[in-house]
């Protein structure tokens, strides 16, 4: 019965939620509140409660038939709750500063209708036991994320959520097709089911190659795989949250988690590496890590340098997936919740940046450390983690990704790594000098776009306790990370799995 | 116990006539007088279900010299719950449009016969197993919902009406003349006597040729859909929605009956009929991204959905029997899909218009904030329309897919993929019209909750279709692709 | 009913249906129409089929007849239809038409003569299968109108020709058994019921617009 | 000494100065408003105290801590002890120096000056941290936790290097900001490289096994390189100079004392130092010996060319790190002999450590001098110079240690080359005293208030302190030799050579042609024409990034425009619908008709 029950529950916790906001009025704030929070915490429970259960050796897992020989399978795996897990915490994270930080805007009710709506799609990417389930809530995202990209209705953020739309449901619908051959070919393979795809035979290497690349090229636009990245820097136009939202947890995750699903879980790590699509992936990685690092370097905005750090951060576990063994898995699969904890730090800050002072554009930045220290303080904790630096998460990551790099005799990616967090450094070093070295209005220089005093510290604490909170995670998953249920110890155990019979 | 059958399923087809006459006399009300009243025709049709799942119902009609045969399998009976729904929906929300749109319009109250008519048309229509039934519920059909569409009486209406209804009655003579090819050439009307004698000649094969033509005219593909939209443009929004969801299948229906009984392996023609459904597909598609009336677009939206129904004549023909069972799903659970997400797009689109008092598309501004539960329809609706998951429009396409992919038959692919594109341009094109905040403030009148919550359970329903498709699928199934 | 006179009531009626097709004097057109349905119902009787020909006599030629002159006449308040077709006549457009309905033609034509090859058809239907040719004139004459005019009127006028044409074939193909009985009459009170309607919104159009045609630019 | 309580005192070490950084904050928060509190109170400045117990009391042990990082291991060893407790007890007496020398900023924060009481608040904060930085680097074994401490250390220095907020201050800063992350960089590459193909995850681990790994020069050079940015080998040399006369002096004593000596930890931890390494790594060693003179004569000739004092102590320490680069370099080119080497090498550093920073805070001792008599002054700030130089006190007993393992090596060429570099030491130590001398006059002249309490006092106990490092070093466990005294003259020579030299110069030019040598030769040396010559290729490649924009736009653009020309094509296309609802009768005919043929003519 609970086997059944605790999937579904997860899943339906952010689905209720979602429809009782759109029921509720608008004016209906506490109750919205209380009810956003309610459920975030529950989800957490039930989600820590299924970690606590498979680490037992339980099982989860529900399905049905939606046609013959294909079924809608929920089941909560090691990999996919490590992801339920990110996505249900930040999501706990992202409410609370949601909250504040569309405090007094309108259209609130749909705002976080579609943002529940959002995470349990993401939920449900993270449980859906087999590529079916998986392109249903994945298309799901695509749907329930587009009124929060075109939540201020202007023109700009039109455009911006029109262009998102022409690349994912693009990207959908080829990641659909993709799907649909490899159901004509293998039939429904569950998650996990490697072995099906390995017998076939070597007349068959050229189809599941192809099939392997098409699957990419859908599953790449989300993961802002370079060059169909081209909507991720507009879609900041989005409020903060959906941003953090967009980058952190649901949408650039949704992409490379359906990787990590599809090299793991569908082809397995041999069957990729033995037809050569790992080099490949590991290419395409390298390639969007510098290039968009170089892009980074060159935004004068704030988020968009973020956007593209993004990227770049991203194709770091699209790198460790491409790197054959179980470190460059590690790295992938546990680099997959840092930049979580990382980008959505990053982004609350900006966001509180925008709010507090109207900063949106990095030589605004000057002397905001002195205003906001302890936005600051997390926003160069998220900066220099993305550097690579120990003992931030970030390191950790490329500790995995380099070592993996020369286990699967591919040491030139070090070259990447290095080069890369040469660019991480010169583009977020900067930023944080103006943080904290330059003289700025609070030392009497010049005068800040647009001064509010939103709260008793030095912005609302609905805006400031998330970006706390994400950043102390952030430095303790690093410093602490031989404790068990920290991201890497997970993402080991799910190596493990992977390539230990 | 199958006499009883028989006699109910007659019942639930009659039944419309004397309710609708009943309404004629005294317009109902109150919504819920409609849903009680008509509610027990879709119940007795559930309980049908299961007993047509063993073998199909069927009989004869003695009329004089006449016999007239009929059949209810699976397939029947699913369309059957299917138009009876959908009816009840557009009959529950036809009351609710009358309070809120047409206070004091007096013509009203003709509707309901013609609903009554169009339920009885479309139910003979998909038991009859007789080209003379058939024929007999077609031009029922047609005349019905001419008349349904007459109602407005404004001069587009009219115009529009006109056209429908002269090209609805050639249609029906070119199909007649095709009928009548067919009679003199294997001397009988009935269905399975057809299937058991005729041959695949010259005769035969122009015969279907001419009748194709009439019911392609009447089921609006593309290039005969010319008359469909200035239709929609001036009717009601009821009236649309049924119009929209079912009649123009029933031409489909017969159809793809009698080609599968007379010319399953005629390729070339097959592929030429696929043809035309691409071209709708597009075309459709692309008339309804380039409109700028709201109803226009819902409207060349059927045009562009219509088309993937036409994919399965060339995925029937001459392919493996696990290629033609899929798109033989596909194709009903896209019809059905379709039906509910079309219905509910019409009425949620026919809300907005009713709020805003505006049928542009530019006027939309604002509504996301005023409107949320009409637009979320229209999306909800539109989810299926597009093929995202979980609907009953990604289902079916995903089979249609694996079909075209299993069979090789790759222009569909291209069909279904820039299909969906432009769905999802023109959907969301009046969404984004939706989003826009800052435009000037319209006056939004307020509407009967019915009036929302109608459109919602069809959109919702159209969307948990994709995720039960086995239980309707298991049953075609069982029916068996004949 | 001996084959000459088949032959002489076929012929009958292709030339009724030219006149009633081709006169742009509505009026006339109209009254041919009344003959020619006349003549069809007699054609019925001549068949053996007392019922149809009473049938069509009556929904035929004197409702339909009666609603067509009515689209024409003088009752209620609405204005008087013109009582001659207008329209400027088709440009270009014409042989396409013709082309159209010639190949109609010989597509029926063609396959009358595989049926007539495959040696299926009763062979004491001699009257009846004479009638098929005449009866294809007619209902390719119909349908070349259908598709040439552009008066409604005009069209509603071959829209029953061609019904009428369909129901020949029908009659002379399968022979007037019960279930032709049963199609023509359908079909029958289908033309009725659509030429009443047409008639009636054709007056209420150009009540509203002064437009007889589908066309909204296009005047009378 | 239980293990309980080593752990306590290792953990003590590290943490305490991240104690007293959040304390800084907290602190600053229980201020009341308006009343200005200065950070560098007696509390701040005991960070280091519970690192120098830990040197001085620790036994040798190893504390493992699990949940660490990748897993941390902590230990205290002989050279580690060594190196621990030159490394505290510099910091322990700059910070407590400090307290004297940010005197003068108290005043002004106190007077209502923000910008000051902010920069002393940034000191107070990034003081500590950058000394936990380098306690960790010390003691770490897991390679994590080195490269924690080391990049801690990195990064928090930059905020002391640039605490003035001058001009020079910002471009001393940014060279060492740049240098420091390629040097980051190349660490990261050859530590990620190294421990990917070892599968280790211990410092002894990697200099174990590198020596035989397949590609473990080309390691070994990322390594050395990544490193050298720190130990300023020669041309990675160019931050030195310019960050150290910037920085305040205590921070310029622990950054070319105790923090540079971090490249020289990392050489000793990471290379395969005694280990039977690949033939290979006789050639890095090569290069190090070579590059390393290179840097300790270059160096010096370059030093004696500047003006300000700290410049000069900053090739200096180029120069001696340049000697300590060619040591380690012999190490690697005759591993047998680096077992003998290793004690003088870590004697040198420590030596170099304390006597560097003594003679840094000399600088900040001439600038306001105390109320001593002048002669007192003078022989208290010569006699670091003199032991720098070899000729007395920790210096003579460094020299001979390395000297006499040199000889047992039979690499008197090397010593030859290190006595050179020694005439080299000498003469710059001559200059920094002829600086200072000079800088010490004008202060007189100009009448400064000496200043009172902390500076001098640990000025003074540090000189002391690192005077006598062979008398309190055998304590530690570190047992250096003094000379036999017919040795004296063969370590005393180049030191009489330079002190003539300087002479010589001194008499020669009176200052005039050295100053013109200063002008042409600025600190930094190689940093400005690298630095115009990288802004000249900016402003070169300026141009092309624009017209790269502007392809890139103008591409955007093309498609805009394809696409609305698209867009209107369809909508032409889409008028033709009134022709198909005209023709819509003649369609369906042509419909059937062509349907029929299909039908027709498909089979048959």
């Amino acid at each position: 019965m609970s086997g059944a029950f605790f999937p579904i529950a997860t899943l339906s916790t952010s689905l209720v939620a979602a429809a009782i906001i759109f029921l509720l009025p608008e004016g209906a704030l506490r109750a919205r509140t209380v009810l956003n929070l309610a459920a975030a915490v529950l989800k957490i429970g039930l989600v820590a409660w299924m970690v606590r259960g498979l680490s037992q050796g339980q099982t989860y897992a529900v399905e049905f038939p939606v046609l013959e020989g294909l079924a809608f399978v929920l089941r909560a795996d090691a990999l996919g709750i490590m992801f339920a897990g990110l996505s249900s915490l930040l999501w706990l994270f992202t409410t609370i500063y949601a909250i504040g930080y569309l405090e007094d805007s309108p259209n609130r009710r749909r705002f976080f209708g579609f943002f529940s709506l959002c995470v349990a799609s993401t939920l449900g990417i993270s449980l859906a036991g087999n590529l079916f389930t998986f392109l249903i809530f994945y298309e799901l995202l695509t749907l329930s994320t587009y009124p929060l990209v075109a939540h201020r209705g202007t023109p700009k953020a039109l455009a911006a959520a029109t262009l998102y739309l022409r690349f994912t449901l693009t990207a959908g619908l080829v990641l659909m097709i993709g799907m649909v051959a490899l159901h004509t070919l293998a039939g429904d393979i569950r998650f996990g089911q490697r072995e099906i795809l390995a017998e076939f035979g070597p007349e068959q290497r050229g189809t599941l190659i192809a099939i392997f690349w098409v699957l990419i090229a859908g599953f790449g636009v989300k993961a802002g795989l370079v060059p169909l990245h081209g909507w991720l820097p507009r879609a900041m136009v989005a409020p903060a949250p959906v941003s953090a939202l967009l980058h952190a947890v649901a949408v650039v995750k949704a992409g490379a988690f359906g990787i990590v699903r599809l090299v793991y879980d569908v082809y397995g790590a041999e069957l990729s590496q033995a037809l050569g699509l790992l080099t490949g992936l590991a290419v395409v990685a390298s390639v969007t890590i510098l290039y968009a690092s170089l892009r980074a370097l060159a935004q004068v905005e704030l988020k968009r340098r973020l956007a593209f750090s993004t990227v770049s951060q991203v194709s770091y576990v699209i790198l460790g997936i491409g790197l054959f063994g179980p470190l460059g898995t590690i790295a992938a699969l546990s680099h997959l919740l840092h930049q979580g904890l990382m980008k959505i730090t990053l982004f609350f800050c900006a966001g509180n940046y925008a709010e507090e002072l109207g900063i949106h554009r990095i030589d605004e930045l000057d002397g905001a450390g002195r205003r906001m220290p302890l936005t600051s303080l997390a926003f160069s904790v998220g900066a220099l983690g993305m550097i690579g630096l120990p003992p931030l998460v970030g390191f950790l990551s490329k500790w995995y990704l380099g070592t993996g790099a020369v286990q699967a005799g591919m040491p030139w990616v070090i070259a990447v790594l290095v080069v890369s967090s040469l660019l991480n450094a010169a583009y977020f070093l900067p930023v944080l000098y103006r943080l904290w070295f330059c003289p700025g209005p609070d030392h009497g220089v010049g005068k800040w776009p647009e001064e509010r005093h939103l709260g008793r510290f030095e912005t609302s604490s609905w805006l400031l306790l998330p970006a706390l909170a994400t950043a102390l995670f952030s430095v303790m998953a690093g410093l602490l990370a031989g404790l068990p249920f920290t991201p890497l110890e997970w993402a080991t155990r799910v190596a493990n799995l992977e390539y230990l019979p | 116990m199958n006499s009883a059958a028989s006699l109910l399923l007659w019942l639930a087809l009659v039944a419309p006539l004397p309710l609708g006459l009943l309404a004629w006399l005294k317009p109902p009300r109150r919504m819920r007088a409609v849903v009680l009243a008509a509610s027990a025709l879709p119940l007795a049709t559930l309980w049908l279900l299961p007993r047509v799942g063993e073998g199909a119902l069927q009989g004869s009609l003695a009329l004089g010299g006449l016999s007239l045969h009929w059949r209810l399998d699976a397939l029947a009976a699913l369309l059957l719950l299917l138009t009876q729904l959908v009816l009840l929906a557009s009959a529950a929300y036809a009351v609710g449009h009358r309070r809120a749109a047409l206070s004091g319009d007096v013509s009203h109250a003709r509707f309901w016969p013609l609903l009554g008519g169009l339920a009885f048309a479309l139910g003979l229509i998909w038991v009859a197993a007789d080209l003379l039934l058939l024929y007999a519920g077609l031009e029922l059909m047609g005349l019905c919902a001419v008349g349904m569409m007459l109602l407005p009486g404004k001069a587009e209406a009219i115009r529009a009406g006109l056209r429908y209804l002269i090209y609805a009655l050639v249609g029906s003579l070119a199909w007649l003349l095709g009928v009548a090819l067919l009679l003199g050439a294997w001397g009988t009307l009935e269905l399975a006597g057809l299937a058991a004698v005729a041959e695949p000649d010259a005769t035969t094969r122009i015969g279907m040729a001419l009748l194709a033509g009439g019911l392609l005219l009447k089921a609006a593909i593309f290039p005969l859909h010319g008359w469909l939209v200035p239709v929609h443009a001036s009717a009601w929004t009821p009236v649309s929605a049924v119009h929209g969801a079912l009649v123009v299948k029933a031409s489909f229906f017969i159809l793809i009956t009698l080609w599968r009984l007379l010319l399953p392996e005629a390729i070339t023609a097959a592929w030429v009929l696929g043809m035309l459904g691409a071209s709708a597909v597009l075309w459709g598609g692309l008339k309804a991204w380039r409109a700028d009336s709201l109803k226009q677009v819902v409207a060349w939206s059927t045009v562009g959905q219509l088309g993937y129904l036409m994919l399965l004549f060339p995925l029937l023909a001459g392919t493996a029997a696990s290629v033609a069972a899929m798109a033989w799903q596909a194709t009903w659970l896209q019809l059905a899909g379709h039906a509910l997400a079309k219905a509910a797009m019409f009425m949620a689109a026919g809300n907005l218009m009713l709020s805003t008092g505006a049928s542009r598309l530019v006027d939309l501004a604002g509504t996301s904030r005023r409107l949320p539960l009409s637009l979320m329809t229209f999306g909800i609706a539109a989810v299926t329309l597009m093929g995202l998951p979980p609907s009953a429009g990604f289902t079916a396409k995903w089979l249609l897919l694996q079909a075209s992919l299993e069979s090789g038959q790759w222009p569909w692919v291209a069909v279904l993929v820039l299909g969906t594109l432009l769905t999802a341009a023109y959907v969301f094109r009046v969404l984004r019209c939706s989003f826009v905040e800052q435009a000037p403030r319209h006056e939004f009148h307020p509407l009967p909750r019915g009036m929302d919550l109608i459109p919602l359970l069809l959109a919702l329903a159209a969307v948990g279709l994709g995720l039960v498709a086995e239980w309707p699928l298991a049953m075609l199934r069982q029916g068996g692709v004949s | 009913m001996t084959v000459s006179l088949a032959w002489a009531l076929g012929g009958l009626l292709v030339i009724l249906a030219c006149c009633c097709l081709l006169d742009r004097q509505l009026r006339r057109a109209c009254l041919a129409f009344i003959v020619f349905a006349l003549v069809m119902s007699f054609t019925w009787w001549q068949l053996g089929v007392p019922w149809l020909a009473a049938a069509e006599a009556l929904l035929g030629s004197l409702l339909t007849g009666a609603a067509l002159l009515h689209a024409l006449g003088r009752a209620g308040d609405v204005p008087r239809l013109p009582q001659r077709d207008a329209t400027p006549p088709r440009g270009t457009e014409a042989p396409a038409h013709w082309l159209a309905a010639l190949a109609w033609l010989v597509l029926a034509g063609l396959a009358l003569a595989a049926l007539l090859r495959s040696g299926r058809l009763p062979l004491d239907g001699d009257v009846e299968l004479s009638l098929v040719p005449f009866a294809l004139l007619v209902m390719v004459l119909g349908l070349w109108a259908f598709a040439h005019h552009r008066h409604l009127l005009r069209r509603l006028l071959a829209f029953n020709i061609l019904g009428s044409g369909v129901f020949l074939l029908l009659a002379g193909l399968a022979g007037p058994g019960p279930e032709v009985q049963g199609l023509i009459l359908v079909g029958l009170a289908v033309a009725l019921v659509g030429s009443v309607l047409g008639v009636l919104l054709l007056r209420r159009l150009y009540a509203l617009e002064e437009s007889v045609t589908l066309e909204p630019g296009a005047g009378p | 000494m239980s293990q309980e309580i080593f752990a306590v005192l290792m953990i003590a070490a590290l943490l305490w100065p991240l104690v007293l950084v959040l304390r800084q904050p907290l602190m600053t928060a229980l201020t009341a408003r308006g009343e200005v509190r200065f950070p560098l109170d007696s509390l701040w400045a005991t960070a280091p105290l519970p690192a120098l117990l830990l040197a001085l009391l620790g036994a040798d042990g190893s504390l493992s801590l699990s949940a660490w990082l990748l897993g941390g291991v902590w230990v205290l060893d002989e050279p580690r002890r060594v190196l621990l407790a030159f490394t505290a007890l510099l910091w322990l007496l700059s910070g407590w120096y400090a307290r004297g020398y940010l005197a003068g900023e108290r005043d002004r924060a106190n007077a209502g000056n923000g910008a000051a009481a902010s920069r002393l608040a940034r000191f107070a904060l990034l003081w500590p941290l950058t000394l936990s930085g380098n306690l960790l680097l010390l003691v770490a074994e897991d390679i994590a936790s080195f490269y924690l401490g080391f990049a801690v250390m990195t990064f928090a220095a930059y905020g002391l290097v640039i605490h003035s907020g001058t001009r020079d201050a910002l471009i001393g800063g940014r060279a060492y900001l740049i240098m420091a992350v390629l040097g980051e960089g190349l660490i990261l590459g050859g530590l990620l490289w190294s421990v990917g193909a070892l599968g280790t995850l211990t410092l002894s681990g990697l200099r174990e096994g590198l020596g035989n790994l397949e590609h473990g020069v080309w390691i070994g050079v990322l390594l050395w390189l990544g490193f050298g940015v720190k130990a300023g080998v020669a041309g990675l040399h160019i931050w030195l100079p310019l960050a150290h006369p910037v920085a305040p002096t205590p921070a310029s004593a622990v950054l070319s004392g105790a923090m540079i000596k971090a490249g020289l930890v990392g050489w000793m931890a990471t290379l395969p130092l005694g280990e039977s390494a690949a033939s290979a790594f006789a050639d890095l060693g090569r290069a190090m010996l070579v590059v390393g003179l290179v840097g300790a004569i270059g160096a010096a000739l370059l030093g004696v060319c500047q003006r300000h004092p700290k410049a000069v102590l900053a090739y200096s320490s180029v120069s001696q790190l340049g000697m300590l680069a060619a040591l380690v370099g012999t190490g690697l080119l005759a591993p047998a002999m680096w077992p003998a080497l290793a004690p003088a090498v870590v004697l040198f550093a420590a030596h170099h450590g304390l006597t560097k920073g003594v003679l840094f805070l000399g600088v900040g001792i001439g600038e306001h001098p105390p109320r001593l008599p002048a002669w007192l002054l003078a022989l208290l700030l010569t006699l670091p110079a003199l032991s720098l130089a070899g000729v007395l006190g920790s210096g003579l007993a460094t020299k001979w240690a390395f000297k006499a393992a040199l000889y047992e090596g039979d690499h008197s060429a090397l010593v030859t080359w290190l006595s050179l570099a020694a005439v080299g030491t000498t003469l710059l130590m001559a200059r920094t005293l002829w600086c200072q001398w000079q800088g010490e006059g004008q202060a007189r002249r100009d009448g400064l208030v000496p200043l009172a309490a902390p500076m001098p006092l640990a000025w003074l106990l540090l000189v002391v302190s690192a005077l006598t490092l062979p008398l309190w070093l055998p304590a530690l466990g570190l047992a250096p030799a003094w000379p036999p005294r017919e040795e004296l003259f063969g370590l005393w020579w180049p030191v009489l050579l330079g002190v003539a030299l300087a002479l010589l110069v001194g008499w020669l030019t009176r200052g005039r042609p050295l100053r013109m040598a200063g002008r042409r030769l600025p600190a930094g040396d190689l940093w400005w024409p690298l630095s115009r010559g990288l802004s000249r290729l900016w402003v070169a490649t300026g141009p092309w990034l624009v017209r790269l924009a502007a392809a890139k736009t103008a591409w955007v653009a093309w498609w805009v425009a394809l696409e609305e020309a698209g867009i209107s094509a369809l909508d032409a296309l889409g008028e033709r619908e009134t022709w198909l609802r005209r023709h819509a009768a003649v369609l369906m005919m042509l419909v059937a008709v062509g349907l029929a043929l299909a039908l027709l003519f498909s089979t048959a």
